[in-house]
């Protein structure tokens, strides 16, 4: 590797390192546990997790499928449906929650169905957390694997196919798996958007402790009556959300072949 | 801004946007030679802001504990005076399908209403009221904002939402308001003060006097701010 | 699963223009110089690429009719193609590689794990079957591919320079490999080779591509010892003797034995052909049978002689295996001869110079 | 490409569209052009094509260089450090507004320094929101960089060592141009990431018209006013951001060989 | 640049203990079966494979010296490699591929791309130049490969089988181009093939390698002659003669002519060899000189007779240029002719079989 890439490199992580570290100095570590372990910050970080969890799965199952779909189909309207998958990613969040609101709230198209067909009412729930973090980070999923994919060519899977395995098959076992590193990443970027997510959840799912309020939302509902509280709070967002990608991302998504 | 022009910036809470933009520009007509630059956003992110050491000349703010934590930080001349406040109303659909006429209808079943968390100052206010009538509240949500429970309400999600009647008055005719008479015993004072550290004490003084002053005070009464 | 195929593609400047006939159990080897469109043949039966205008029928079943708007995707088609560059997954093992194409038409894991033994076995890379494609050299990596492309068992079977890369050993073995799969199990398959002996042990049809253009085809023997273009005839030219593999050599059907060197799966009492290059037939006058170590002398008239590039060729008529047979003479032996058409001669091959291989 | 894929492809692209959709179908469409076009909204328009822009190019050459080292080194504490480019992912965007606060304030360290040897103040100022977008938008490039560069592998960084390339002709001419369909998903990423940022500009940079008010600042101003005219702005925000990135976008990116 | 290379590599079960040399100026070629190492070493040279302990100088410079933790890195040692797979840029044109390796050097691009030209036009591909690497056929994309690797100019040049996939007339004309460039200016290479022509004309070192050791090196002639392993007996026992190349074949330095075929690069006046492989020499009787159309008739001595798989090997002894020429024979033909050490025989051996390449 070029050592002069060592410089920006440096200057890239000291932009991202040194903000945190001095968020780090400031906090006051002594009185962080107590912090930390107030019911309202415990429910946060279980209600944080369960959800980014969930809505990473989603984003997997969904975003997967998509990439694939938008990065080898040769429809004609593919370079529109592109261009149409980043909207979420430009909306701001809170705008974002509106529009779910309209679709999924009593008074929307899809809500009004769902409250008459199943009884069903999304708001104010945690599945409502849970769509509205789905949305705003499955493009993060579907474009950086978008990228991969059209990288990466489709050399193997004519392979496949030529030993007579069908597109499912290859799929599963040819695209997926060679992807897995480039699923890792987008992965870790939908865990992540996710997991920091705060505009569209309150907005759509508003904030009710243990049911809609995550942790972003306990850190905003802090920082109006004491910022150190917040920011110890953050930086348990952030540590767990290090952790949990440190030791949950598997080997194979780290591209070792 | 031409040759000459002095630029004061005035942090003011987002709540104040409305009438902060037309005080603004009468003001500007007033003192042809000074501008006003508007910095708007959640008063205790400007507090935050200006104890960072932001480069403002006069705060505007919508409670009096966050300007309380910029006047401990030492950075208010003077006293903070108070120019307007502000009380709790029912926000409900047009037309108030559900019949709401006071605090305590809101505890009624079936009832999907959403207030302010207890930390932001109208969440505050709420409780306050709900202590002074004896009224407990099992609100769908705590909300940021005064902003995010209109918005729920004007979605139709929420069937009422407690907020201050200046913000459901900006909402125009998408909600109507309930008013009930135990808001008075949490009412909200808006102070404003002069910075230390800017190089504006002039200006500053000037546009903190205007928005003192009685013109203001009318047209502050007529976006539903109540008087000091 | 008779093959019938005509193709017709532009790529860029270039422009393919083929029909490709492959009978039921019958192996075309397809011959050309770089960049003749070999390749793209077979892309072209595999499915993978599309030609502008084209019909492809394998065993009755269409395949791809430009016409008719028909197009059987390349993993319904039962068409397994080696492809060039040996491209191995890279997230599977050697072994797991192999059984891609059994699992893929349905084998349980364990009976795909088997078939995957049994081929990397056969292509003697049994030792391999644990490895990482990334952990194996080149030739290992052909053969590993080789016997994934054949545990594929497809109806056709496409091989794009299977034999490439392999060491001295290795690449006999393959070819008797080849040779048993295809022949034995009378598979139809097309094979891309730069090697004649490839074409006269494995195939029974050739075509020879240049420029996008089929310039000859037809059968093996007829083509290679014939050949009508400067190209085929650098190529081949090779002598070919039809009869029965014997302990020394091979028996011809009119019962005269040639010795020669019998290649590793020729089998006495099996049909096999004797192989052997104009340049090593020597040619006497008649009275001067000459006594020496050539083990195969034969009796022979003098059909044509012919300029081949520097040299003369001669062609052979006579009574017995010696009709047809070419000798390749410098100008200098034709004269000092006096070789004429009609001349009594004998020609004189030794014996190390004569491979025997199975009939293909 | 396997048909069934289309299913979940299919809801997933739902899920992004329908709630746009829905929102485009609610906006006053006659009064769009009204609200568009009032100065406000077109400071802000300005403002935040010129600073997510500038961000972009800010996160390429910083962000570029980062995931070459994080993806080639082989040092030992190179698996702590891709952990660490995960934190402004995490960081709730007011609290990372309040780190750079913290730090490039003027009673922040390197704030002090800045304006005691360069008499440079950074907060409030337009550089305040390239930085603040630059601190949230970087990782996204860094990371689904990072997954490409492993993806890839370096059998052609080696083949130009061969040829007596220098490592940083090799980057140049060998990593970046294979590596710019992965670019250009990164770079989009980045720049929806920048367009969209709310959090940490408002807090670090503050909502100063025509200096530091962006297009989603604006937005969250007129909320207060009129959610239409915040709707509407949204939408211009969306649609400016798929023109730009639809037609920006070099053919190169889209990784045709 | 004189190569000294000291090796020893671990990589999973296969362990690689060589030793290599090359004179300034030298080629040395190196043979073996797959998996036997050879790319192994090649990229051990290149510096893009760590041994576990190694020393390697180059014309004196220490490129890898383990004990002092020296090792150069791959762009700084002036070693240009072929590998074994051609992996052309995918995003440059043939021609900036080719240019790749001048730009990199410091050339303007104008004159890289005239070197680029030029070196496209030696290995036959100038008319691809503006093509991108996936419009190439195999074999178009190993020409280019070739010539990238030659444009690179490095001092010590490793070629992992240069001639692979190339066809019957591109293979001469390389490997008549690869003479040309690591003869006439004296690079030192080292090749890996396996296909002892390309040893016997580009070479004069061999070194066969098996299972990771140099089971057999020395002078290209001597090891390929007298091989000592059952592995280099089967690719290689060609008879070699050296001399001066004439318009018909090659004068030996006692000056008795050699009718052969010349090489297309042989040039009469040049140092040249004759090549011929011992299964096409027959063996007569003294007496019964024949008057044939084998041109090469030499008197000759047995010298030994030796099994040879299942032939004879017959080693001559003698005054001309048969002294040392080795012919395989069926012992039926040893016994009928009653063969012993000391019997005297004359050698024939035609034309068309003897190869004349200019001296390596
Ligand atoms: N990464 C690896 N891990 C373990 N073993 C390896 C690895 N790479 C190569 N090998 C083994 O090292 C041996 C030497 O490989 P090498 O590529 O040098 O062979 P080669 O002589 O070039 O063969 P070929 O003629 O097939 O190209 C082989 O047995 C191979 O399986
Ligand atoms: N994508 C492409 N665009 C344009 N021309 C192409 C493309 N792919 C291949 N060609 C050209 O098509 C011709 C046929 O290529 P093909 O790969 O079929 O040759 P081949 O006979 O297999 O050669 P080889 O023996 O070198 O493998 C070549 O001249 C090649 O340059
Ligand atoms: O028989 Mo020859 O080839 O003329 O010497
Ligand atoms: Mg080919
Ligand atoms: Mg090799």
């Amino acid at each position: 590797m070029p050592w002069p890439l060592w410089i920006p490199a440096a200057l890239g992580l000291a932009l991202v390192v040194l903000p945190v570290a001095g968020l780090l100095l400031r906090a006051d570590l002594a009185r962080l546990p107590e912090l930390l372990t107030t019911p309202a910050a415990l429910h946060a970080l279980r209600l944080s997790l369960l959800t980014a969890a969930l809505s990473t799965v989603a984003c997997l199952l969904l975003g997967v499928p998509l990439a694939v779909v938008l990065a080898r189909a040769r429809l004609r309207g593919v370079r529109l449906l592109r261009a149409v998958v980043l909207l979420p990613l430009v909306l701001p969040p809170v705008v974002g929650g509106l529009a779910l609101l309209y679709l999924l709230g009593r008074n929307g198209f899809l809500g009004y169905l769902l409250e008459v067909t199943a009884g069903v009412r999304v708001p104010f729930t945690t599945a409502a957390v849970v769509i509205a973090q789905t949305f705003v980070a499955m493009p993060f999923l579907v474009v950086s694997l978008e990228g991969a994919l059209r990288g990466a060519g489709d050399a193997y899977e004519r392979v496949a196919a030529t030993l007579g395995a069908r597109p499912l098959t290859t799929f599963r076992r040819v695209t997926v798996p060679l992807l897995l590193p480039a699923i890792g990443s987008g992965a870790v970027l939908s865990f992540a958007r996710a997991l920091g997510e705060f505009g569209a959840t309150i907005t759509f799912a508003g904030s009710l402790q243990g049911v809609t309020r995550t942790l972003p939302l306990e850190v905003y509902t802090q920082a109006e009556v004491d910022t150190d509280s917040a920011v110890a709070l953050a930086l348990l967002l952030v540590a767990v959300a290090v952790l949990v990608i440190a030791i949950a991302r598997p080997r194979a998504w780290e591209g070792a072949r | 801004a031409g040759h000459g022009d002095r630029t004061v910036t005035v942090f003011a809470a987002a709540s104040l946007t409305e009438s902060f933009g037309e005080i603004v520009d009468e003001f500007e007509a007033e003192h042809p030679r000074t501008r006003v630059r508007l910095n708007l956003a959640g008063s205790s992110r400007l507090a935050q802001q200006i104890v960072a050491g932001a480069p403002a000349d006069v705060f505007a703010s919508a409670s009096e504990a966050t300007m309380r934590t910029v006047t401990e930080a030492g950075r208010v001349e003077g006293e903070p005076r108070v120019f307007a406040t502000n009380e709790l109303a029912i926000a409900v659909a047009p037309g108030n399908p559900h019949g709401i006429t006071s605090f305590a209808d809101l505890a009624g079943a079936g009832l999907t209403v959403v207030v302010c968390a207890p930390q932001v100052p109208c969440g505050a206010a709420t409780e306050r009221v709900e202590r002074a009538s004896g009224v407990t509240l099992r609100p769908a949500s705590e909300e940021q904002d005064v902003k995010a429970v209109l918005t729920k309400v004007q979605a139709g999600e929420a069937d009422a939402g407690v907020v201050y009647g200046t913000d459901v008055r900006a909402a125009g005719d998408q909600v109507s308001t309930v008013r009930f008479p135990e808001a008075g015993r949490a009412v909200n004072h808006y102070p404003i003060a002069v910075l230390t550290g800017t190089g504006q004490p002039e200006p500053a003084r000037w546009f903190t006097e205007f928005v003192l002053g009685p013109a203001v005070r009318k047209q502050l009464n007529g976006a539903g701010f109540g008087a000091p | 699963m008779t093959l019938h195929a005509e193709l017709d593609l532009t790529r860029g400047a270039f422009h393919l223009t083929a029909t490709v006939d492959v009978p039921a159990g019958g192996v075309l080897a397809i011959l050309g110089p770089n960049g003749s469109g070999k390749s793209t043949v077979l892309g072209c039966l595999a499915g993978l690429l599309d030609p502008d205008t084209a019909r492809i029928t394998l065993a009755g079943r269409i395949l791809t009719d430009s016409t008719r708007g028909v197009r059987v995707p390349p993993h319904q088609r039962g068409v397994g193609l080696l492809a060039q560059d040996p491209l191995l997954f890279p997230h599977l093992s050697v072994l797991d590689n192999v059984a891609f194409g059994p699992r893929s038409r349905g084998a349980r894991r364990a009976e795909a794990a088997r078939v995957a033994r049994h081929w990397l076995a056969e292509v003697g890379a049994a030792e391999l079957a644990g490895r990482g494609p990334a952990q194996l050299s080149g030739g290992q990596a052909q053969r590993v591919a080789v016997a994934r492309a054949l545990a594929g068992e497809p109806g056709l079977l496409l091989l794009d320079e299977p034999l490439a890369a392999l060491d001295v050993d290795a690449a006999p073995a393959l070819r008797g490999l080849l040779r048993r799969v295809l022949r034995a199990e009378a598979r139809t398959a097309v094979l891309v080779t730069h090697d004649p002996l490839d074409a006269l042990t494995l195939a029974d049809q050739v075509a020879v591509l240049s420029g996008g253009r089929v310039v000859e085809a037809g059968p093996t023997r007829a083509v290679l010892s014939a050949p009508r273009t400067a190209f085929t005839a650098r190529i081949a030219g090779l002598n070919l003797v039809e009869g029965t593999a014997t302990g020394t050599g091979l028996r011809t059907a009119a019962g005269e034995p040639i010795t020669g060197m019998l290649a590793e799966d020729a089998v006495p009492g099996e049909p096999a052909v004797a192989v052997f290059a104009p340049g090593t037939v020597a040619v006497y006058p008649e009275g001067q049978a000459p006594v020496g170590s050539p083990r195969n002398t034969v009796p022979a008239t003098v059909g044509t002689l012919e300029p081949h590039g520097s040299l003369v060729r001669l062609r052979a008529t006579g009574a017995g295996w010696a009709a047809g047979i070419a000798a390749d003479l410098t100008p200098a032996a034709v004269a000092e001869l006096g070789l004429d058409p009609g001349s009594p001669v004998r020609l004189a091959i030794k014996a190390t110079t004569v491979l025997i291989h199975p009939a293909p």
